[in-house]
């Protein structure tokens, strides 16, 4: 039993064991991995202090992409900052659209109508099922094969596909909008979509197969990096780290937004929280989220998709060349701005790599006094150290593989 | 809100304000209870904030008094309840930090003390985060211009030695 | 272990099982689209290099300067100078689009009153010179082109005379440069 | 003509002729793997230098020749410019004691005895070891000399492995060795005379096993690449290398990659020797070609499948799983060879 699901203590001492104990002697070699570094994810910088192969000590550097996000949008409107969310977690853009929308809305007092929260739903699940496999391809490369990671972004091209004709682009979708999305689902969209849903966890599955059982990979993943789930919250590690240590955390369960308290789906959950039931938590992932889009093409209810909000949505681009009313909100909230209430709001939402927040504060006005994302992956950079030390170089690779950092996502 | 009544009863008069916006408790505290309050929202067994979501600085020019804001968001996995605790600082006043309670918050306050100039006394590696080692001025301020070349220059004399 | 597994691992089946793998590989139709030789459909939503759709019926921009798209564009790429025509239009006189600024996120052609600006299936900017990058109102509009062809269905089918509303004008005046 | 100088104009010849031709093959054998490589991946490869690609090697070496020769401020020059020779000579030594087809009388050239193989070594196997061994020091000496942590990382790595890995692959030799009653290439491929059964891997299944185990480790190839290992350590020895240089390292690795195929295929698969021996009268250099790169395919195949061990994981499986059981094969095999021979 305790194999199968070890008690805290019991995976504490594992990872105790796990770790060799090296006292820092005067025989240290310091090694700066990154900003340029293959297996770097982006510009993230580790100086590893080495002692052999064995680490000693990690100072994590980010910064190299910071873009001053959050200056930026004090000087924007709230739908103006819309587009520079794309590019915090730039592999699973629309989930970053997501969250911050679902602040705003909250902000605002926004009522999302029902076909506008099941179509971001549906775009939410691709993004994730697109950043999963992405990072199965990006993990097994990092393991030192790299056949996996074509095959993978072989199968991603297929999501990112339904992507770019839901949003119209593959990466930065900019799709999400005050109020519901900006488009309705395309003709054709639902067939296509199903057509993939349906083969690729087969697909995944077969892949799934053939690696957890490969003797390598099971020897470098196995026991690598453990992380229980008390380090979890002390370093706010979320999303499929924190649930391959047995917490069966999902704000998409805990804190329903959109329509996901309407569908069917598990939470994944693994107990050793070790690189290899970090595979496990996300290949388990990617099949629920197939259902879940699976079950929101079943139900797609009619209706809008926008929210028939003149104060704080844009008009419906249609209505807009039919209708001076529209025409009047058009302008209105391209040269005012929507209006929000002073106060501040905090809402965070289950993005693919972990829970990402944002916190608004507005003084009223169509400008908010101060945003904060709350990214995944700056928590993911910072818990390296005490993910590593101890472990071997080559472990640092898959470890750090294992938590997926994006660095747009990390330095904002 | 059970978290709300423990927190009164243990504190009282030291919350200086409670709002609650959007079904979103904040606490409003003297900076210099902010270790006390944040140490006993994680200990005591009815609250249980175990992860600290996020600790961000804030910058309010137009309240004179008082213009800097640390806030805390806390999140409870045991109860799943989520609260905000805010402190006011002036200019040049420091904070005590968080490291010790929650780890995480190392890299929040190392991006506020950059950002801000909020100064966290304790904090075991208080260097710059985002910007380059020798940026000046602190960016997300409203008065920190939006134009220039502040911090932009090449430092050469630094060769070497970062 | 059982007997069976030390048999298996001896065996290498779990590797020979990844072989088969990329050995299927080897043998199956390639996924690969030799890009300049070969190209992809791009959808209708696709949002590439911007154009000005001109009016059938008059042959100029249907651009009315209203400076919705200069407004709301968060990059800031977008420079209007609007000026009034003999018979008392509004139209752009400049119409200056910086396509190393633009981040293509299609807020302008979401916005347009008259359904001007839109975004076309042209993706290939990659150019030598900056300057190829600075679109004027005569490389937009010649760039109409490549508007993706339901866009032109969806200005037919629009009422034409809610296309010009008064307070577009007004709009216009107070805002422009 | 007498037949000593006979003798000595066709080594003369042999001995130029085999470099050029392995340099050849190198050169294509190049661009097989990056062909190749994008057919596992489902990729197609290159395909633009050439009818099918195929002169896409070509293309490298003159982006190589061309490139800048960068040599670190603070190297160890003389040896950062020894180093690739270290490894490149050693690659092309081992050639010449390979038998390529029938030696000793039977074949006839102008009316003189010709030779399939350059020297005729009694102690070939033991040349082939010690090359190999030499060539481990022109990697620890390019990791040194570069004056980089990676590249020291990657050295050490590489010492280490070899070491390891070279202890078990000398003891499967053994095996083989005993089954021939002989050191020598030539003699070790007429011990295999005949149809494929009496080819020394049916007998010898573990050692050949562990032998090419260990020939990857020789080699730096997935799953022991881990001197170059780019995900851990950039490119490991290589990272300060750059232009022809490094063009030199690859090229060895590559004529490396004939060089043991060609050994495996000679020790355990029979050389130059038809598969059946109805087969004979296609000449025995076409059999070894064909075997050589059926193995070279092997290796490539290898190499864009599996993963990449980790330097403990590599070090137990070379000291506790192949050393004890080549020493058992070698045991083995010296009672069945005592007892029935």
């Amino acid at each position: 039993m305790s194999a199968e699901r070890p008690t805290l203590e019991e995976l504490k001492e594992r990872k105790v064991l796990s770790r060799q104990r090296v006292e820092r002697s005067g025989e240290v070699m310091t090694v700066s991995m990154g900003p340029q570094h293959p297996s770097m994810h982006g510009v993230y910088r580790a100086v590893l202090d080495l002692d052999g192969e064995v680490i000693v000590a990690v100072r994590p550097e980010i910064g190299n992409l910071h873009r001053g996000v959050e200056k930026l949008c004090e000087e924007r409107t709230y739908h103006q900052i819309i587009p520079i969310t794309d590019r915090l977690d730039y592999l699973s853009s629309f989930v970053m659209n997501h969250g911050y929308c679902e602040a705003v809305e909250k902000l605002m007092g926004v009522e999302v109508p029902a076909r506008g929260r099941y179509i971001r739903t549906i775009a939410s699940e691709l993004c994730r099922i697109a950043n999963h496999i992405m990072w199965l391809g990006i993990h097994i490369m990092d393991l030192g094969t790299q056949t996996f990671f074509c095959i993978c972004f072989r199968d991603r091209e297929y999501v990112l596909d339904l992507l770019e004709m839901l949003t119209g682009a593959r990466l930065t979708h900019s799709f999400g909008r005050i109020g519901g999305v900006a488009k309705d689902l395309p003709d054709g969209f639902d067939h296509r979509c199903r057509k993939v849903i349906d083969f690729l966890p087969q697909r995944i599955a077969e892949y799934e197969r053939i690696i957890k059982h490969n003797r390598i990979y099971y020897k470098r993943a196995k026991g690598v990096g453990i992380f229980t789930s008390e380090d979890c919250y002390a370093w706010r590690v979320t999303g499929p780290p924190l649930r391959s240590a047995g917490v069966a955390r999902d704000l998409r369960k805990d804190e329903p937004y959109s329509a996901y308290d309407e569908v069917d789906f598990e939470v994944a959950v693994e107990y050793q929280g070790d690189v290899y039931d970090r595979f496990l938590v996300r290949m388990k992932e990617i099949r629920e989220s197939c259902k879940i889009i699976r079950q929101c093409l079943d139900n797609l209810p009619d209706g809008p998709f926008l929210a028939r909000d003149v104060t704080h949505s844009l008009p419906l681009k249609k209505n807009v060349l039919r209708d001076s009313a529209a025409m009047i909100q058009d302008f209105y909230q391209v040269f005012q701005g929507p209006l929000a209430p002073k106060g501040e709001v905090y809402r965070a939402i289950e993005a693919p790599k972990g829970e990402m927040g944002v916190y608004i504060r507005s003084e009223g006005g169509a400008k908010p006094a101060r945003i904060r994302f709350t990214t995944p992956s700056f928590y993911h950079g910072q818990a390296l150290p005490p993910l590593v030390e101890g472990e071997m170089v080559s472990d640092m690779v898959a470890i750090f593989a294992s938590i997926d950092v994006v660095l747009g996502d990390c330095d904002r | 809100m059970n978290a709300a009544i423990q927190l009164e009863e243990r504190f009282g008069a030291r919350l200086l304000e409670s709002v609650e916006f959007r079904s979103e408790l904040t606490y409003v505290v003297a900076s210099s209870d902010w270790v006390e309050v944040l140490r006993f929202c994680k200990e005591a067994p009815g609250l249980a904030f175990d992860q600290l979501d996020c600790l961000l600085g804030d910058h309010l020019p137009e309240r004179t008094a008082a213009p800097f804001e640390v806030v805390a968001h806390l999140v409870s996995h045991v109860y799943g309840h989520r609260l905000r605790v805010k402190t006011s600082l002036t200019e040049g006043q420091s904070l005590p930090t968080v490291t010790g309670l929650w780890p995480s918050a190392g890299f929040d306050e190392r991006e506020a003390w950059e950002m801000f100039g909020i100064v966290f006394d304790g904090h075991p590696d208080l260097r710059r985060l985002l910007t380059v080692e020798d940026f000046e001025g602190y960016p997300l301020r409203k008065d920190f211009p939006l134009q220039g070349t502040v911090g932009g220059r090449i430092r050469t004399d630094l060769r070497g030695k970062i | 272990m059982g007997l069976k597994d030390v048999v298996k691992k001896a065996a290498f089946v779990d590797i020979l099982r990844g072989m088969s793998v990329t050995g299927t590989y080897f043998v199956v139709d390639k996924v690969t689209v030799e890009y300049p030789k070969e190209k992809l459909q791009t959808y209708p939503r696709f949002r590439g290099a911007q154009a000005l759709l001109t009016d059938p019926a008059t042959g100029d921009t249907k651009c009315v300067a209203c400076m919705l798209c200069a407004t709301i564009c968060p990059s800031q790429c977008i420079s209007i100078v609007g000026e009034q025509t003999p018979d008392g239009r509004s139209h752009p006189a400049t119409f200056d689009l910086d396509l190393t600024r633009c981040i293509f996120c299609g807020f302008c052609e979401e916005v347009c009153p008259v359904a001007a600006i839109v975004m076309t299936r042209q993706y290939e900017l990659a150019t030598y010179d900056k300057n190829d990058c600075l679109l004027d109102k005569e490389k937009l509009i010649a760039n109409q082109v490549n508007a993706h062809k339901e866009l032109y269905a969806l200005t037919e089918g629009a009422a034409p005379a809610a296309v010009r509303p008064a307070s577009a004008d007004g709009n216009a005046g107070s805002h422009g440069r | 003509m007498s037949d000593p100088i006979a003798q000595l104009i066709f080594l003369i010849i042999k001995a130029i002729l085999m470099p050029v031709l392995i340099v050849m093959m190198v050169a294509f054998i190049i661009f097989f793997e990056r062909k190749f490589a994008g057919f596992f991946q489902g990729r197609v490869g290159p395909t633009y230098l050439g009818p099918w690609g195929s002169f896409q090697s070509f293309g490298d070496i003159f982006k190589l020749l061309s490139k800048e020769d960068l040599i670190p401020a603070k190297s160890d020059k003389a040896v950062f410019r020894l180093a690739p020779y270290i490894i490149f000579i050693p690659a092309f030594l081992v050639m010449a004691v390979m038998p390529f087809g029938p030696v000793g009388g039977q074949a006839n050239l102008f009316g003189y005895r010709f030779d399939y193989v350059i020297a005729n070594f009694d102690a070939g196997l033991v040349l082939f070891l010690a090359l190999g061994a030499i060539a481990v020091y022109g990697v620890v000496l390019a990791g040194w000399s570069s004056n980089s942590n990676f590249s020291l990382l990657g050295g050490l790595r590489a010492g280490a492995q070899m070491i390891s890995y070279e202890l078990a692959m000398g003891f499967s030799v053994v095996g083989v060795m005993l089954m021939a009653n002989s050191m020598s290439f030539v003699d070790i491929v007429n011990g295999q005379a005949g149809d494929f059964w009496h080819w020394y891997f049916i007998p010898q299944v573990v050692g050949g096993l562990i032998f090419f185990v260990a020939t990857l480790a020789e080699l730096n190839r997935t799953p022991f690449d881990l001197a170059e290992a780019e995900q851990e350590l950039v490119a490991g020895y290589l990272t300060e290398y750059s232009g022809m240089r490094w063009g030199i390292f690859m090229f060895a690795e590559y004529v490396n990659l004939v060089v043991i195929s060609g050994i495996v295929s000679t020790l355990y698969f029979g050389g130059w020797r038809a598969p059946l021996e109805v087969l004979d009268f296609i000449p025995g250099p076409i059999w070894l070609f064909i075997k050589i790169c059926a193995f070279v395919f092997l290796y490539m195949w290898v190499r864009w499948t599996i993963f990449r061990y980790r330097y403990n994981q590599l070090m137990s499986i070379g000291w506790k799983v192949l050393l004890p059981l080549s020493i058992l094969n070698l045991a083995v095999t010296a009672i069945v060879v005592s007892v029935a021979g």
